[in-house]
């Protein structure tokens, strides 16, 4: 099924290190490594869900691919092309069709700005012709807007609708790829499953590719196709969804999905928490990053890092205990 | 922890090694003949040739600037051309005047500053905190010389309660201190109640406030020592603004300061002393910003080295 | 009913803001017996947080003032105690731990300094016993190597770590009940899960009854007995945890679980609530959820419906449950 | 529009920005009318009416050369506002410029102008404007210039924050994502949303202008003689201060009133601009 | 929430200001009744005799320093260092006898050696004659010569009629040329180098403080009274009235005509005036192409209300010159007010060619009393007659130098003010250095470049001139053109001299030059 699918993003090797520097003068440069490393490909028309704890390195991820931040190593390809290799003049063509949806509804949206300036903006910039305000006012139905917010700031609306706001904008510029970082972890329940439905309905009717970032579980598995998880900057496991929900392969992935609270009572688990705290993308231990919390932790993970090796067609996990196939 | 210190201590090098060309090019921005404007526009020949040679703007700038920055290593400012004395004995003569000034002018500041913030902080706006606000924008916005003025006109000449000129004792030095540091107290006083209520608006002070501990605990215990963080850096810039200040003071009451030195140094075109001074407060300056960033470690445990 | 240690009865908490008055919490009741957990669910906004903060007297005032009702502890109005008489209650009889582990503690004192104050204070202790005990509670919390805890900061712990130091301060003088204000929201899931196997564990080690404020209800199932629904500054549906997840009464509270994705559960789409909370100064005439029901009738838009009990130990504030009117909508 | 409106009515609202407002707009209208208020010259001499007292013909009485110090007073605030609009425009200007191009594209450039501003800070205020005046000569022109040129790195470090934590706002990496060059970026989003700390710095610069050209013309530094600046006038008046105190009460309390209403409504507008960082 | 807590820090505020108060108040010393604490505006410049120039450095040359004779309160000329004196027939050789045993603040005595190799530093061909302004005064030396260790004698070259004025100069002061040789340009910058025959030596020179002198154990005179002078500088005006007032000085030789009332209505305080040799006039830098022109100088002399300056800046302490001297001064002439008169101005003005007046500068320095304001003054009245003077405001260490030893070519000073005296209370000191035309092509002691042929004559022929009458005719001529036809600035008013001292102060004399007795001030 999968092979059917056109190769829309490719990640090959994707590496940002950030350089963290204390005060003064003799201190020496430590390197926080937020991306180490990761590769993966997003097919056309599909949800790829990246997930992971936070300061995993997923919104790094999310970030780099639309360029945001300029990788310390590696490529981007998108529909075969070296994205990263471009001037930003080059890249302007690319970045009307790789889009982002912001995780926090508040400081998304510039407080001076009108919605309608707001979402018109990226026609503007990038020279859309046509009627701008008329373009606007479609979006803005689209995402379930009235029209007579044409002219409100951003201050006047509830966080729900301001998610709307930036879905409209990302939406203005008829993109193909949409990076949706956390787009409904800042919402209430209520409202997240409202924004939810939207992404859906949309993605259906413009045919749209998402990298769906988040750190819930159970989002992810209702939104995406397949699902990479991330632990320190690295990708430990990446499967479709079914598979890595019902048989998860590496241990920090079963870690995950036994941490979720059931929202039923009558499932209340015998909790089997992870040990310890996830360490710091600064001093990293040699071999493999879980190895401080995993359960299952074996000498050689102490010190060489496993690679991440296919184990079953398209089920990725990088793992010694699945070395051996 | 030494490692930092001796990290901040080289990493100040650089900052003097540029402060003290800046000044040491001040001689060459002047417009027209720095000689000349020294001695005047007209002085002979021989002079201008003279004090060309003895302040050795013959040679080329690089050498000029290392040969000052030599001297200046060593104390040797030149001679002063208005008093005719070596710069740096006058300097020694007089930064004391300045440094007490500024001193008990930014312990004044500070401690009647802070104890105003708590107050005006705790009462947030009641009667008291409006009262002591409105009295510190005062102090702030009132010029440190006509305060000066008017502290002389009130105590030394009404109450006679103060001598109004010169140094003779530390009588001399109260009221001066007090309107030097007056402008500060109301800079103080701000940034203690607002970093106060900062501080008391934060989760810490709720949850401590959920730990049962009185009021008076959580003020003065666990709020202020969190308050006084960025009081602390005022305090550094403060001092620094004292010691410029201090030539209005100076020249107010008569003190026989480095302020006041440098500002006759100014109006009298007397360069060498101009230098001298500039370099010494801005020195000054760098090195209370160091002690004060090195304060901070106390205080503040958060801050890593 | 004997048992009953805490009963709130028709609390009032406004808060007078620039754009005007806001009435976070209006007319909740409820009752906590000893030993039990009881949630308070509901979205941001809906006045959970504030009725734990007002419960402790703990809203700042001004802007925020507790304009009526009674809090009543083992019998006494903590609304009439004196504020040092409060003050002893606080952290003694009733703790609180806070949403946020990363703030919730005084960055310039040393972990022993905060857990030894609360022993010192309200069980007026040496010093030397305060830091004995705190180095036990540190072990109870689960950290490892507790004597070097003890001198650290805040900073030099996780979020992790600093909610379980959060969790010892709250549990010093063995209080009677522990209000804990959203404790996991702001953690990661696997270190989620760690501190709610330390409370559930707890909870069964002492006698201490628990509120949990949050607004997952997920946290909610693991951990309740009982339940409170909030819903704009009211409680709207009251219940033990089974029989409200199984048969929700209140629109909203059905809403509401109907609209989470579920990890066990293979859906296209998720059933939502419509619209969006109502803001505070804005509030619909009649019942305040009239806005977004699906079953609205006449009568909820015109009177605000009483919080009525039904058998079962379970309440509610529905116009449904009345059977008065005839469904409209 | 409705964030003005917003904040107009948070400015009204506290009476004391009002009252300093109020002061404020008097200030400016008399700088800028009064002269044509007046017939009589600030430079007219009479020396048999010097240091009178408050009279009918004298308002404010005269000075020590018998000019009139309500006239004086008046062409006094002239001289002032020219000089702090003037070095406080200049400065913010510049300060701007820097400060949104060293937050903005961070890096070499900003540790450049940093390091730059460091090394200026490490000046207090006054002693640069002084090295300043020692370098360029006393005068109206050369004390605008030091007040501008020692508020540039002020400024320059406050912008450069604002716009840092702008920068961090998602809706500014919304912009690069949907295109918008660094320009545009920079126009339309970063310096609007940085104008409110901005302007609220700005006002209270006013102020600390006035103080500061006041004391370098009271030191013999700023604005020269015959030129009525209120610095320069306290200058004067302080040798009958023993006499005459109300010729030093005069420009003295002008100097503070109308500093005092300068920090009167930058407090007012921070209050009114940035709700956030008003502490209650 | 802490309500006692505000009470507590109030209270806490009060009671520290108090105590600080009452701490300082004990701090204060008891002043013993032999130490004078004199207050001056300005620090002394220099304190080596030949090179001072103000009123200020030679007040305390005048403690330190003696001359062969000097000049008692009234004018007349007594022996200093000189026991008596002989003049020869022919008018050109001065025999000096030395009185025996003066020492220096060195502990050596003093001999005829001295006064030579002092005379000599002056007298030398290589001499600097813009900073020694000695050298100009003795233009007409020929030789000094020693006699014996205790006679010396000096050669002129023409007859000099007012010898025994100019020795008594404080310029011409005696030092030991030892230091002199010692120090060589630096002598007079400081305690060391300060060293001379007088009732005072210097003991302590806190430059812009205090310079502190003591009475001089050895000294061949009779002894200071007082043991300790401390002449505090108090630039402010206002200040050391307040001083003066509050106790903090004891005396002082400059108070604002502001505080003239008030201070003689304090019965703790005296206040003395004598007539001085001090005028103040802005001098014309003839230099300058438009000011060159005589009837200019003319047409601005007629511009000034100097009556409206007097009364409005200096009532009761100075009068409206009479003449390019003062009244005091040996070769007075009184030639009248100038008062104002505008329509003569203008139509001076037109006649030079500027109907309508022209733009020029006052150059101007705060070391003079009042000197910006009298500018200022100056500027508005000139502009009645169409003249649009700006102002350029120096400090006086910057404006000395632009004075002194400058080219014509540079001088760029059209209206500068000047406080115009003689420290040798004759004629010829008042004019001939100030006024008559120089030969060496810089302006040496003749700021403005003023040159008038027949003046140069008058006052070279008055200086041969023994006979008194002949002399004062020869005056009395050059005045009338300095003054009138061919100004060479204008004059302003005549000062007195003044000091106000607390009342138990006895002794206080003031000479014309404006040097006071300190040797003989006491303490009732």
């Amino acid at each position: 099924m999968l092979d059917k699918k056109r190769e829309l993003l490719v990640v090959d090797n994707l590496k940002m290190h950030f350089v963290v520097r204390g005060e003064g003068f003799l201190s020496e440069r430590k390197y926080l490594r937020a991306v180490d490393g990761i590769s993966f490909t997003i097919y056309e028309g599909e949800v790829l869900g990246l997930v992971g704890e936070s300061g995993c390195g997923k919104t790094t991820t999310g970030k780099l691919i639309v360029r945001l931040l300029e990788p310390t190593e590696g490529k981007i390809f998108y529909k075969g092309t070296d994205i990263l290799s471009l001037t930003r003049k080059q890249f302007r063509k690319y970045r009307r069709e790789i889009q982002m949806i912001f995780q926090d509804p508040y400081s998304s949206l510039d407080p001076r700005q009108t919605i309608g300036k707001t979402i018109g903006e990226p026609l503007k910039v990038n020279k859309v012709k046509g009627d701008i305000d008329k373009k606007v006012k479609t979006l803005m139905k689209e995402v379930g807007l009235l029209e007579e917010f044409y002219n409100r700031y951003p201050h006047e609306f509830s966080g729900g609708q301001r998610q709307r706001i930036g879905v409209a904008r990302a939406l203005a510029l008829d993109p193909t790829l949409i990076v949706c970082d956390e787009p409904v972890s800042a919402l209430d329940v209520s409202i997240q499953a409202q924004i939810i439905n939207l992404m859906q309905d949309l993605q259906e009717k413009f045919q749209l590719t998402y990298l769906f970032i988040s750190h819930d579980m159970s989002v992810v598995k209702h939104m995406c196709d397949r699902v990479a998880v991330m632990y320190l900057g690295k990708l430990v496991e990446l499967a479709e969804k079914d598979k890595l929900f019902e048989t998860p392969k590496h241990p920090y992935t079963k870690v995950l999905l036994k941490s979720i609270p059931v929202p039923d009572p009558d499932k209340k688990k015998e909790q089997e928490a992870a040990m310890g705290d996830v360490p710091s993308s600064i001093d990293l231990p040699p071999g493999c990053r879980f190895q401080s919390r995993c359960k299952e932790c074996k000498d050689v993970c102490k010190f060489v890092e496993p690679e991440l090796l296919e184990i079953e067609p398209g089920h990725f996990v990088r793992c010694y205990l699945y070395n051996s196939k | 922890m030494s490692r930092y210190i001796i990290g901040r201590l080289i990493s100040i090098i650089p900052v003097l090694l540029i402060v003290s060309f800046l000044v040491f090019l001040m001689l060459h921005l002047i417009p027209g003949d720095p000689v000349k404007n020294m001695l005047g526009l007209h002085a002979p020949p021989e002079a201008v040739e003279e004090m060309t040679k003895r302040l050795g703007l013959d040679k080329p700038l690089h050498i000029q600037y290392l040969d000052f920055l030599k001297k200046a290593i060593k104390g040797d400012f030149g001679t002063s051309i208005r008093t005719k004395q070596p710069v740096i004995k006058e300097i020694k003569d007089r930064y004391p005047y300045t440094i007490k000034l500024a001193i008990g002018g930014t312990f004044f500041a500070t401690i009647v500053g802070v104890i105003l913030g708590i107050i005006s902080a705790v009462n947030q706006n009641k009667l008291w905190d409006n009262i002591l606000m409105v009295l510190s924008l005062l102090s702030v916005s009132t010029p440190s010389f006509f305060l000066a003025l008017l502290a002389i006109l009130v105590f030394s000449l009404y109450l006679g309660f103060f001598p109004s000129i010169g140094i003779q004792s530390t009588k001399h030095y109260i009221l001066p201190i007090l309107t030097l540091g007056a402008q500060s107290v109301g800079i103080m006083a701000r940034m203690t109640r607002s970093a106060m209520l900062d501080v008391l608006n934060q989760d810490y002070i709720r949850t401590s406030r959920a730990k049962g501990m009185s009021e008076k605990l959580i003020i003065y215990s666990h709020a202020l020592k969190n308050a006084l963080i960025p009081v602390l850096t005022v305090i550094g810039l403060r001092f620094g603004g004292l010691l410029a200040g201090s030539a209005l003071i100076e020249s107010v009451f008569g003190i026989r300061g480095i302020g006041r030195f440098m500002v006759d140094g100014v109006l009298t075109r007397d360069y060498p002393v101009v230098q001298a001074t500039v370099l010494l407060i801005a020195t000054t300056f760098i090195i209370i910003n160091l002690i004060v960033d090195l304060l901070y470690k106390i205080v503040d445990p958060r801050i890593k080295y | 009913m004997t048992d009953t240690i805490l009963k709130v009865r028709d609390l009032k908490t406004f808060f007078q803001v620039e754009e005007g008055l806001v009435v976070a919490v209006d007319g909740v009741d409820f009752d906590l017996s000893v030993k039990e957990t009881l949630a308070i669910v509901g979205e941001s906004g809906s006045g959970k947080s504030v009725t734990a903060l007002s419960i402790l007297r703990l809203i700042q005032e001004p802007p925020g003032k507790i304009s009526s009702g009674e809090i009543l502890y083992q019998g006494k109005d903590l609304l009439k105690l004196t504020n040092n008489a409060m003050r002893r209650i606080r952290g003694n009889e009733i703790s609180m731990i806070f949403q946020e582990p990363m703030s919730s503690l005084n960055p310039v004192f040393t972990v022993g300094r905060q857990i030894s104050e609360v022993m010192i204070v309200h069980e007026k202790i040496s010093k030397k016993e305060a830091e004995a005990r705190a180095i036990e509670l540190i072990k109870l919390v689960g950290i490892p190597n507790p004597e070097k805890c003890m001198k650290n900061y805040p900073h030099q712990l996780s979020g992790g770590m600093r909610q379980r130091i959060m969790i010892a301060i709250a549990l010093a003088c063995k209080p009677k009940i522990l209000i804990a204000d959203e404790p996991t929201t702001a953690l990661d899931v696997t270190i989620q899960s760690q501190i709610l196997k330390l409370m559930l564990d707890l909870k069964n080690k002492l006698d201490t009854a628990i509120i949990i404020i949050t607004h997952d209800l997920g946290v909610v199932a693991q951990l309740a007995e009982n339940i409170m629904i909030m819903y704009a500054g009211r409680a709207v549906e009251f219940g033990d945890a089974r029989s409200i997840f199984k048969i929700p009464l209140h629109p909203y509270t059905e809403g509401l679980l109907n609209s989470i994705p579920k990890i066990d559960e293979n859906l296209k789409r998720l059933k939502i609530i419509e619209g969006t909370v109502p803001s505070p100064f804005d509030l619909p005439k009649g019942c305040k959820f009239s806005t977004r029901c699906k079953y609205i009738m006449k009568v909820c838009r015109e009177k605000e419906p009483e919080y009525q009990s039904l058998k079962d130990n379970r309440k509610v504030r529905c116009w449904k449950y009345s059977g008065a009117e005839e469904n409209v909508g | 529009m409705l964030i003005k409106s917003k904040v107009l009515k948070r400015f009204l609202k506290r009476k004391s920005s009002l009252v300093g407002g109020i002061i404020i707009i008097i200030f400016i209208l008399v700088a800028i009318f009064g002269p044509y208020l007046t017939s009589r010259n600030p430079l007219d001499i009479d020396l048999r009416n010097t240091y009178q007292k408050p009279n009918r013909d004298n308002w404010l009485g005269t000075d020590n050369l018998g000019r009139d110090t309500l006239t004086r007073l008046i062409y006094g605030a002239r001289i002032t506002l020219i000089i702090s609009f003037t070095s406080v425009f200049l400065g913010t200007l510049v300060g701007l410029i820097l400060g949104v191009i060293a937050g903005y594209y961070g890096g070499l450039i900003d540790n450049i102008l940093m390091r730059t501003t460091d090394i200026l800070l490490a000046f207090p205020g006054l002693l640069l404007a002084i090295a300043i005046v020692a370098i360029l000569g006393s005068g109206i022109m050369n004390t605008m210039l030091a007040i501008a040129f020692y508020s540039i790195p002020y400024i320059a470090r406050i912008v450069r924050g604002v716009v840092i934590s702008i920068k961090g706002l998602e809706y500014i990496q919304a912009c690069e994502v949907i295109g918008c060059s660094n320009f545009i970026t920079i126009i339309n989003h970063i310096i609007p949303n940085s104008m409110s700390q901005v302007i609220v710095n700005t006002t209270l610069n006013l102020g600390t202008a006035i103080l500061t050209s006041s004391a370098l013309s009271f030191l013999g530094l700023g604005v020269q003689p015959p030129h009525p600046e209120w610095g320069a006038m306290l200058s004067t008046a302080r040798d009958v201060m023993r006499t005459t105190p109300i010729a030093a009460l005069i420009p003295g309390v002008a100097i503070t009133l109308v500093v005092l209403s300068f920090s009167l409504v930058g407090d007012g507008l921070r209050d009114a601009l940035d709700p956030r960082l008003k502490n209650n | 929430m802490v309500k006692g807590n505000r009470y507590i820090y109030l209270t806490l505020l009060i009671l520290s200001v108090f105590f600080l108060i009452s701490v300082s108040s004990l701090a204060q010393s008891a002043k013993s009744k032999d130490v004078l604490v004199y207050g001056t505006s300005t620090d002394a410049a220099t304190l080596d005799p030949h090179v001072q120039n103000d009123s200020h450095s030679e007040q305390i040359v005048a403690m330190l320093y003696n001359t062969l004779v000097k000049f008692e309160p009234d004018g007349k000329i007594v022996p200093d260092l000189a026991e008596n004196w002989s003049v020869s027939e022919d008018n050109l050789t001065w025999t000096f006898k030395l009185k025996k045993g003066v020492k220096f603040h060195n502990g050596k005595e003093m001999t005829a050696n001295d006064v030579k190799g002092t005379y000599d530093r002056f007298l030398a061909e290589d001499a600097d004659a813009t900073r020694l302004l000695a050298k100009n005064l003795t233009q007409m030396f020929k030789s000094v010569d020693v006699i014996d260790d205790y006679t010396v004698s000096i050669t002129t070259k023409s007859p000099y009629g007012p010898m025994l004025s100019l020795l008594s100069n404080r310029t011409l002061a005696i030092m030991d040329p030892d230091v002199i040789a010692k120090y060589g340009a630096s002598t007079g910058d400081f305690v060391e180098s300060s060293i001379g025959t007088g009732a005072f030596k210097i003991v302590e020179w806190k430059k812009d403080e205090e310079i502190v002198v003591e009475r001089f154990e050895d000294y061949f005179d009779e002894k200071a009274k007082l043991q300790k002078v401390i002449i505090r500088t108090i630039p402010e005006a206002a200040s050391r009235v307040i001083a003066l007032e509050t106790g903090e000085i004891d005396m002082t030789n400059q108070f604002p005509a502001e505080d003239l009332q008030r201070l003689k209505n304090n019965p703790n305080i005296t206040v003395r005036m004598t007539p001085s040799v001090g005028a103040r006039l802005f001098r014309f830098g003839c230099n300058n192409p438009i000011i060159s022109n005589t009837l200019v100088r003319r047409a601005i002399i007629y511009a000034i209300d100097r009556q409206a300056i007097i009364d409005g800046m200096f009532p009761g302490m100075a009068y409206p010159s009479t003449c390019s001297l003062t009244p005091v001064v040996w070769g007075y002439t009184n030639l009248g007010v100038i008062d104002q008169d505008l329509e003569k101005s203008k139509s001076l003005l037109a006649e030079a060619g500027y109907p309508n007046g022209f733009k020029t500068k006052i150059v101007t320095t705060p070391r003079y009393e009042k000197g910006v304001e009298l500018a200022e003054v100056l500027s508005a009245q000139l502009s009645m007659v169409g003249i649009d003077a700006e102002i350029e405001v120096l400090e006086w260490s910057v404006l000395l130098p632009l004075w002194m030893g400058v080219t014509p070519e540079v001088f760029d000073q059209p209206i500068f003010i000047m406080g115009a005296g003689t420290s040798m209370m004759d004629a010829d000191g008042g004019l001939r250095g100030l006024y008559t035309t120089t030969d060496t092509g810089t302006n040496e002691r003749n700021y403005g470049f003023y040159s008038n042929a027949e003046v140069d004559k008058l006052i070279f022929a008055a200086m041969q001139e023994t006979n008194p009458d002949k002399r004062l005719e020869l005056y009395k001529r050059a005045l009338e053109i300095l003054y009138l036809e061919d100004p060479m600035g204008i004059m302003l008013f005549d000062t007195y001299n003044r000091t106000a001292s607390v009342s138990s102060l006895q002794g206080v004399e003031t000479n014309g030059v404006g040097m006071t007795y300190f040797e003989r001030i006491y303490f009732e």
